[in-house]
């Protein structure tokens, strides 16, 4: 197990090794010649207007809310999943079924929810349903 | 701005609330997807814009004015400039308004050289359109089948007149060339293979459901707004008006060939979203192998150009004349003041107005929309900035 | 409908204003005066059995001969499908004229252009701009004493031709 | 070198919570607030999972931490959203001047 | 039910068009692998028609102007003068500036010989402009003096014949072929 | 510190300098740039026919990542300013390909008031391609001789008295 | 793993080295064959990539670099390892530069647990799957960084765009998981292939319908989570110019080119592990380095072909807007999961054995639908034949 | 050994980063910190066997709550211009209160007689937190998927009011 965990962190830490073993080789090699021309940020070949740092539109915050509760949902099933098979093999299936099925079903209440009022959608064309 | 009292059809309403900053980013005019070097300022709000207001000009090369410094047959190749992705019916128009000027009739033979010519650009300029319609909706290989089949109208059109692009084929008063041995052989085999492709190309992409959904139902233009701002061509006929200059108002043998004028139905969204104009322009293509076919097996006998002096001074005046373009109704419109120079040269095109609607379509529609509907829009920016 | 019953029309509608022979041609010509130029355009749009829904070209053209800018409207019609020139002038040194943008949409943009290239000054334009031409140029180049500037932000505009050696 | 023990693992944890508590109380930023307590709720969970180890507590330390952390998302949720509102309301997330401009 | 119409038809066209692109796969490519790659030049491909860069064959020029003449944007100079004795065409210049010429051939529309053509060469690549100024006069030469009858000189009369199929190709006006 | 230009000649050192040469240029990215009528056969010649791609030039959407700008096409003006900005936010070592002859000179279009005649007066020119426009073998030739000078540059050894060694 | 070290240890390869010092050693070696490995794939990726997309193209693709351009990825590595990295000045330094570093170890990270053979896996972690999944957000949270520290507008709608698609598509792609993870009882990689047979009507992918259909929704979302056509449009060229990594230059912008065309395989190599019987071959030799090259060669080629697949569907569509992205996944892929997982559920709970004749008859459904479509491959291939015809005439 | 200092590693990590959240002046950073210090935590988790809530809590914090997070702070500031005076309490007082805090709680760490059990290699932790869901912590598992729901609802709800004003 340990070994495993370490595995992992070494692979981990491979990456970036890599990459910074890439970079340091390419510093070497790699000419520099930053004018400041050059390190102006990329338009199309206009001068940017004004910071790209700016307010963002509210959509993805929305997408990344719904994710939020269905990732905790998603993680909850995992280890449900995974007993599931001894309880069927046990012959208490219909009990988890059910059990599991709530869960389920209640949060998938919640999606279509989100989904009848319409906060899925990204633009709300007028007069258009659904 | 009014929009002469007409209402857009699809309102998007923009997420109000929390005030977003409005973002202004310039697209282009270094951009893979505006064609060419054309720029717009795109106000958006995250994805959605409230509007991108474009900025031209950037390919503005002056050839109004230096047609009055070259002369009327030195104009010639620079007309192939004007449109380069369909130079042909450019050579045409310019000839024509000569022709106009100073009354010349072109031989028949001359002018099934030029159908020929002008029908092959025609399939070469819709495919590039059609192809990069794809490229911007994200499929690269419809592109590049598009500049395949492209290559044999090319090579064809090299056989014709010696070049691939900037054709400088018609003169005043005909054709500089005739047609070469073995020519309408070629370009028949070539019309037979390239009718199957136009299927493959539709099942490939035009009917691909992502591909629908991208398009269908985006920038609806309906068909009052199309006239108001002067939309001509596909982009006219993509919004229903059944109108070709071609037929309409006829030129050239066009009469005497049968060819149907595609418009859009919205069959597959809202009639005269870029969906339709976009299948126009695929119908247009087979209604171009049509009228190929039949020009291509009617060629008559005779000279290919009439007798026009080298010194061409047209007495003065002035005409107007309308070409149908790939991009559709195409002005030409020509002042002579009795010189070897034109007074004036005005050229009418259908990007410059396809580009004008932009403005007025891009509100509401995402970042993502206004590749698509440049697109289907067809613009090439020459014919904008001329 | 034929050239000479549009002429007609508009003339009983602007009286004097219109000039009152039609010049003939593939496209017949009215010439208005400038400032009745607008209220031209808008009635050969709203007229009924007129109907000219299209604005397909404006031009701008130097007659620099009678010392006058001249601008053509070639209008047509989808409707009827006939078509006919406005035509107006304006005196060179500095051309006036109404603007049609809020009769056809696009005339906002060649209004602005023909203002880029001749120099023609539209009346209530909403958005009397340089289009093709960089904001900061000098001069309108279409007109027929433009002459070129040396240079345009550092960048020469001549170039020495590799033959003259 | 000693055994790491259930008190390493205190003391990590409570370094964490300090920190949390730290950025608790002098940020004003009320997404810096929620930062905070999202490492406040972490050090509890490093608490949780140390004892359900050393403990010989079996899973419910673990079980427990998995809730907490379902805690922390549905916080991290509403909280947000609710300072989404305030900004909305008060053009400003500095969670003082909310005070003073109610309204 | 729209819903599962969407589904349906999704999966369908894209079925369709991975066929299409699959069989594309078994396709042969259209690349003509210039440089090196390939059975026959490029330029053993071109059309006679075919408006390359830009060739003069001196032998055949009378030096007439007319080339100079037809170029709108003069990237043609020629300098030829009489020689006052024998009457005679001396050209002393031929330059064609490859960099600016736009292949229009209205240059060559009006040579009476044929003598200024575009060749199906198109490998002009350099490292500098003027290496692409072409200056075909490198002594000064007599121009070409049309005969009356068919050429004899047997230097001159393939180029001639070239010149000549030029000609012949382009159209003139109110000829009948 | 980096190591451009300041290894002492040898035959490793040169020998080293070739691959890498190499390397740079098998992988020549080139910047989508399309200016004008040129910028038609520029697609061409990434297209079917001519695929540049065989060569392991691909196209590019930001100058960041190429190292090629192929200006194919009229430059106006307007437009000289910004291919300026665009040529200098590629990181070196850059090059360009001048394709046309309005970028070589502003061939028939140096009678326009609009046009800036040749693209070296804004950048440095590596190798110019005639022809209007150039049909996609020219431009792929144009590339090939662009391998040329690319192979012939020196990055690792010092730069010798006769300058051969690239800036 | 280690079992083999363990043994390594033992038969006096490695004798006399402390246990934890023999370990790190051990590890040390895998990790760098692997990491030769992974930049070998994604190299070879790279070039086949375009290979493939050329020929779709009617192209021929790169062909000069090596003999048939096979070194071309190399060429391409080093000539960005030697190009200038340009950091703009109005880019947040410090996260500008770091942002490279957490996409490559959150790839790097997903081929610790990748099941290449019976023995060879660097770590079968109990939560392999579940661990894929996780380490995904390393790199969400990367092009996130990238797209924000560059400080260009390009790059934060594609950055912004990049990560609320990947977490999206989490979500199907979680709850395909579970449908599988149902039929095994454990998250672990190795077990889920265990539950597997080497015969194609073993795999989860013919078992029952529901799993069939939770393939599908793992293959789009996978594909969507790895940014790939018809869903890239973080880096749409033609809407966003290159995405989150517009500013990017040399190396830096290979390196998340590198993290994309290696989660390219890792895409493959789940969705083998899964559905398609993983290293599984039928018991041919007893020789364990024999076995185990073969199952290798199984998996590899398994999990290539998918990798080819998604090539090819880069060849085929076109790429879906924003809001469909979201619509696709939260109105169709999320509930279509949903209800399928509970159909799952169902369908264990009946036949907690299985069904043979399902089996077999999801096959043979396989099969036909193959046939058809080689069917439509010869239609069009026999519809149009096009050729370039150079004229040799002069 | 290496053991140990892989854990020195890691906590070092965790207690770097949690220190930066509290101490950087960028709410950005801040977190990007956030993210070092949940990672590290994930580790801990690993070396306290509990791997599955280790892998939750990346899968949840940092896949999760952290881009929200980090959308949130797109969302609402000019983050650039989050300066040193954004504090609500000045950083000496909150020092001095939070090492107080620090010192009263470590003493309770050292001074507490912690009842330590032997610490065997428990069997895989997701079977038996599966197990638990299903058997003893129905109820709560059940109620998760409420609390959820709610959050959910009412987050977005929130939200939406933002959105439909
Ligand atoms: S081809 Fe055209 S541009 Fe070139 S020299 Fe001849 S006439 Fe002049
Ligand atoms: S090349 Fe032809 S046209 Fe030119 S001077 Fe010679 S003969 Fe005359
Ligand atoms: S060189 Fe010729 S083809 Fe190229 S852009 Fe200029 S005019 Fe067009």
């Amino acid at each position: 197990m340990n070994f495993d965990l370490a595995n992992v962190l070494v692979f981990l830490l491979l990456g970036a090794i890599t990459a910074g073993l890439m970079l340091g080789l390419g510093w070497l090699l790699r000419p520099s010649n930053p004018e400041p021309k050059k390190l102006t940020t990329y338009e199309c070949g206009e001068p940017p207007s004004g910071s790209a740092w700016i307010n963002f539109n509210i959509r993805f915050y929305l997408i990344a809310l719904v994710f939020v509760i269905f990732d905790v949902e998603v993680a909850f099933v995992y280890p449900v999943a995974v007993a599931f098979r001894q309880f069927v093999l046990d012959g208490r299936g219909l009990v988890a079924f059910l059990e599991l099925f709530v869960f389920v079903g209640i949060l998938f209440a919640g999606l279509i929810y989100v989904w009848a009022k319409r906060d899925l959608e990204w633009l709300k064309r007028v007069g258009q349903p659904g | 701005m009014s929009t002469a009292g007409i209402e857009i059809g699809l309102e998007r309403e923009t997420p109000a609330g929390l005030e977003t900053e409005e973002m202004t980013l310039n697209m282009g005019p270094q951009h893979p997807s505006t064609h060419g070097v054309l720029r717009f300022v795109v106000k958006a709000d995250g994805e959605v814009m409230r509007r991108a207001i474009p900025d031209i000009g950037y390919l503005h090369r002056s050839i109004e004015k230096i047609s009055e410094k070259v002369g009327y047959h030195g104009f010639m190749p620079y007309t192939d400039r004007v449109d380069y992705v369909s130079a042909m019916q450019c050579n045409q128009g310019w000839a024509m308004a000569c022709e106009k000027l100073a009354s010349i009739e072109v031989p028949r033979r001359g002018e099934y050289c030029r159908v020929i010519a002008c029908e092959l650009g025609r399939i070469a300029s819709h495919l590039i359109s059609v192809g990069t319609t794809g490229m911007d909706i994200g499929a690269f290989t419809p592109f590049t089948h598009a500049l395949r089949e492209r290559e044999r109208i090319n090579n064809l059109l090299e056989e014709l007149c010696g070049a691939r692009l900037t054709f400088n084929y018609m003169r005043i008063g005909g054709c500089a060339w005739d047609i070469p041995p073995g020519f309408v052989k070629r370009a028949s085999e070539f019309v037979e293979q390239f009718e199957p492709l136009i299927d493959e190309y539709n099942e490939l992409i035009s009917f691909n459901k992502i591909y629908v959904e991208r398009l269908a139902n985006v920038a609806i233009v309906p068909a009052e707004m199309a006239i108001a701002w002067n939309l001509v061509g596909p982009n006219l006929r993509g919004s229903g008006v059944k109108y070709d200059v071609r037929k309409d108002v006829p030129y050239s043998v066009y009469p005497e060939l049968e060819f149907d004028v595609p418009v859009g139905t919205g069959e597959r969204g809202t009639l005269g979203d870029s969906y339709d104009r976009y299948m126009v322009r695929m119908n247009e293509m087979k209604e171009s192998c049509r009228i190929l076919r039949q020009a291509l097996g009617g060629i008559p006998e005779g000279p290919v150009i009439a007798k026009v002096p080298r010194t061409f001074k047209p007495p003065p005046g002035e005409v107007y004349v309308r070409v149908e373009a790939s991009r559709g109704d195409m002005g030409w419109f020509v002042v002579s003041d009795g010189t070897a120079f034109p007074a004036r040269t005005h050229i009418r095109t259908g990007s410059f107005s396809a580009m004008a609607i932009i403005e007025e379509l891009s509100k509401g529609l995402m970042i993502a929309d206004l590749v698509a509907v440049i697109a289907s829009l067809d613009i090439v920016a020459p014919e904008v900035d001329r | 409908m034929e050239a000479a019953e549009i002429h007609r029309r508009l003339r009983d509608k602007l009286g004097n204003a219109v000039e009152p022979t039609l010049q003939d041609g593939d496209w017949p010509a009215c010439e208005v005066r400038a400032a009745a130029v607008a209220e031209a355009c808008r009635f050969l749009r709203d007229d009924p059995d007129l109907r000219f829904d299209c604005l397909s070209n404006l031009s701008a053209v130097d007659r620099k001969a009678a010392d006058q800018i001249e601008v053509h409207y070639h209008l047509f019609s989808y409707a009827h499908r006939h078509q006919v020139v406005v035509k107006a002038s304006s005196p060179r040194l500095d051309p006036v004229l109404p603007t049609v943008s809020n009769v056809w949409p696009i005339a906002n943009w060649l209004e602005r252009e023909a203002f880029d290239l001749m120099g023609v000054t539209f009346v209530n334009h909403p958005d009397l701009r340089r289009i093709l031409m960089p904001e900061d140029w000098v001069g309108h180049p279409l007109r027929k004493d433009f002459v070129e500037p040396e240079e345009y932000h550092g960048i020469s505009t001549r170039r020495e031709s590799l033959l003259k050696i | 070198m000693i055994e790491i023990g259930l008190h390493h693992y205190l003391v990590v944890s409570l370094i964490v919570f300090l920190a949390g508590l730290f950025t608790v109380l002098t940020r004003r930023n009320a997404i810096g607030i929620l930062m905070g307590v999202e490492l406040i709720l972490n050090s509890a969970n490093i608490n949780y999972v140390a004892f359900s180890r050393f403990g010989g507590g079996g899973y419910d330390g673990q079980i427990f931490s998995i809730f907490v952390i379902m805690l922390a998302a549905a916080e991290a949720a509403i909280g947000l959203a609710i300072v989404l509102g305030i900004y909305r309301k008060f053009e400003t997330i500095d969670v003082e001047a909310t005070d003073t401009l109610r309204g | 039910m729209g819903y599962f119409n969407n589904i349906r038809e999704t999966i369908r066209t894209i079925f369709e068009g991975m066929a299409i692109t699959a069989s594309h796969l078994v396709r042969e490519p259209y690349t003509v692998q210039y440089p090196d790659r390939i059975d026959l030049p490029i330029q053993d491909t071109l059309p006679f028609r075919y408006r390359g860069l830009l060739d003069v064959d001196l032998e055949i020029c009378t030096g007439c102007l007319a080339c100079e003449r037809a170029c709108p944007i003069d990237c043609i100079v020629i300098e030829a003068e009489k020689n006052k004795q024998t009457k005679e065409m001396i050209l002393r210049r031929f330059d064609i500036d490859l960099a600016k010429c736009m292949y229009c051939g209205l240059c060559s529309e009006p040579c009476p010989t044929g003598s200024i053509h575009h060749t199906p060469e198109f490998e002009g690549a350099d490292y500098s402009l003027e290496s692409m100024v072409r200056r075909f006069v490198k002594a000064p030469i007599p121009a070409y003096k049309p005969t009356k009858g068919p050429e004899t000189d047997p230097e001159i009369a393939p180029l001639l014949t070239r010149g000549l199929r030029y000609l012949d190709e382009f159209a003139s006006p109110g000829d009948s072929k | 510190m980096s190591l451009i230009n300041t290894v002492p000649e040898s035959v490793i050192t040169t020998k080293v300098d070739e691959v890498l040469n190499w390397t740079r240029k098998s992988s020549v990215w080139y910047m989508l740039f399309g200016l004008a009528c040129c910028a038609i056969e520029m697609m061409q010649t990434g297209g079917p026919r001519s695929d540049l791609d065989r060569f392991g030039a691909v196209p590019r959407a930001t100058p960041r990542v190429s190292d090629l700008i192929i200006v194919s096409g009229t430059l106006t003006l307007k437009m000289a300013l910004r291919t300026k900005v665009l040529y200098e936010q590629m990181p070196d070592p850059k090059y360009a390909i001048s394709m046309g002859s309005c970028a070589n000179c502003g061939g028939l279009f140096q009678l326009a008031y609009s046009v800036c005649d040749g693209v070296d007066k804004v950048i440095p020119v590596d190798v110019y391609v005639p022809g209007c426009p150039p049909r996609p073998e020219a431009l792929t030739e144009g590339l090939l001789k662009l391998q040329d000078k690319i192979q012939q540059e020196r990055w690792l050894v010092r730069a010798s008295d006769e300058g051969s060694a690239a800036a | 793993m280690q079992q083999l070290a363990d043994s390594l240890l033992q038969t006096g390869f490695l004798q006399g080295v402390p246990t934890e010092a023999g370990y790190a050693l051990v590890i040390a070696f895998f990790a760098f064959v692997l990491l030769n490995f992974i930049m070998l794939i994604a190299g070879v990726t790279s070039w086949l990539e375009r290979r493939v997309w050329a020929r779709i193209q009617s192209r021929v693709g790169p062909n000069r670099v090596g003999p048939q351009g096979v070194i071309q990825w190399l060429a391409d590595g080093i000539k960005n390892i030697m190009k200038e990295d340009i950091v703009p000045a109005e880019a947040d330094r410090p996260l500008f530069k770091a942002a490279p570093y957490l996409a490559m170890m959150g790839f790097f990270a997903t081929f610790a647990v990748i099941p290449f053979g019976d023995g060879l896996v660097v770590a079968d972690l109990n939560v392999g799957v579940l661990y894929i999944t996780a380490v995904t957000a390393l790199v969400v949270v990367g092009i996130l960084m990238a797209g924000w520290a560059s400080n260009n507008k390009w790059a934060l709608l594609g950055g912004i765009r990049s990560a609320a698609q990947i977490i999206s598509y989490e979500i199907p792609a979680g709850i395909a998981v579970i449908t599988v993870v149902l039929f095994t009882g454990s998250l672990s990689m190795q077990t889920i292939i265990r539950a597997q047979g080497w015969a194609p009507w073993d795999w989860f992918l013919f078992a029952n319908p529901f799993l069939c259909i939770a393939s599908f929704i793992f293959f789009v979302s996978a594909l969507a989570e790895g940014n790939r056509t018809p869903f890239d449009l973080p880096e749409a060229e033609s809407e966003l110019v290159a995405g989150a990594f517009t500013e990017y230059s040399g190396l830096r912008n290979l390196l998340f080119f590198l993290v994309e065309w290696g989660n390219l395989y890792v895409i493959g190599a789940l969705y083998t592990t899964m559905f398609l019987g993983g290293w599984q071959i039928p018991p041919i030799t007893e020789q364990p380095v024999i076995q185990g090259a073969l199952q290798f060669a199984t998996f590899f080629a398994k999990s290539y072909f998918l990798v080819f697949v998604a090539m090819w569907i880069r060849g085929t569509l076109p790429r879906v807007r924003v809001d469909q992205l979201m619509t696709l996944c939260w109105k169709y892929l999320v509930p279509i999961t949903f209800a399928n997982l509970i159909g799952a559920m169902i369908w264990f709970v009946l036949f907690p054995n299985g069904l043979a004749i399902m089996r077999f008859a999801m096959f043979a459904l396989g099969v036909a639908v193959t046939i058809y479509f080689f069917s439509r491959i010869l239609f069009h291939l026999r519809r149009a034949r096009p050729r370039l015809r150079l004229n040799p005439i002069s | 050994m290496i053991y140990a200092a892989l854990f020195y590693l890691i906590a070092g990590l965790t207690v770097f980063c949690a220190l930066g959240v509290a101490l950087s002046r960028n709410v950005v950073y801040s977190a990007f910190f956030l993210m070092g210090a949940l990672l590290g935590a994930a580790g801990l988790y690993g070396f306290l066997l509990a791997d599955f809530v280790a892998v939750v809590q990346i899968l949840v914090y940092v896949g999760g709550i952290l881009v929200l997070t980090l959308f949130a702070i797109m969302l609402t500031h000019q983050i650039a211009e989050v300066e040193v005076s954004n504090r609500s309490v000045g950083r000496l007082p909150a020092a001095i209160l939070v090492i107080v805090t620090g010192v009263g709680m470590g003493l309770a760490i050292f001074r507490a007689p912690w009842h330590t059990a032997p610490s065997g290699e428990p069997p895989p932790t997701t079977y038996g937190i599966g197990e638990a869901f299903l058997g003893p912590y129905l109820l709560p598992f059940e109620l998760a998927s409420v609390v959820l729901l709610t959050a959910l609802i009412g987050a977005i709800v929130l939200s939406r009011r933002e959105l439909r004003d």
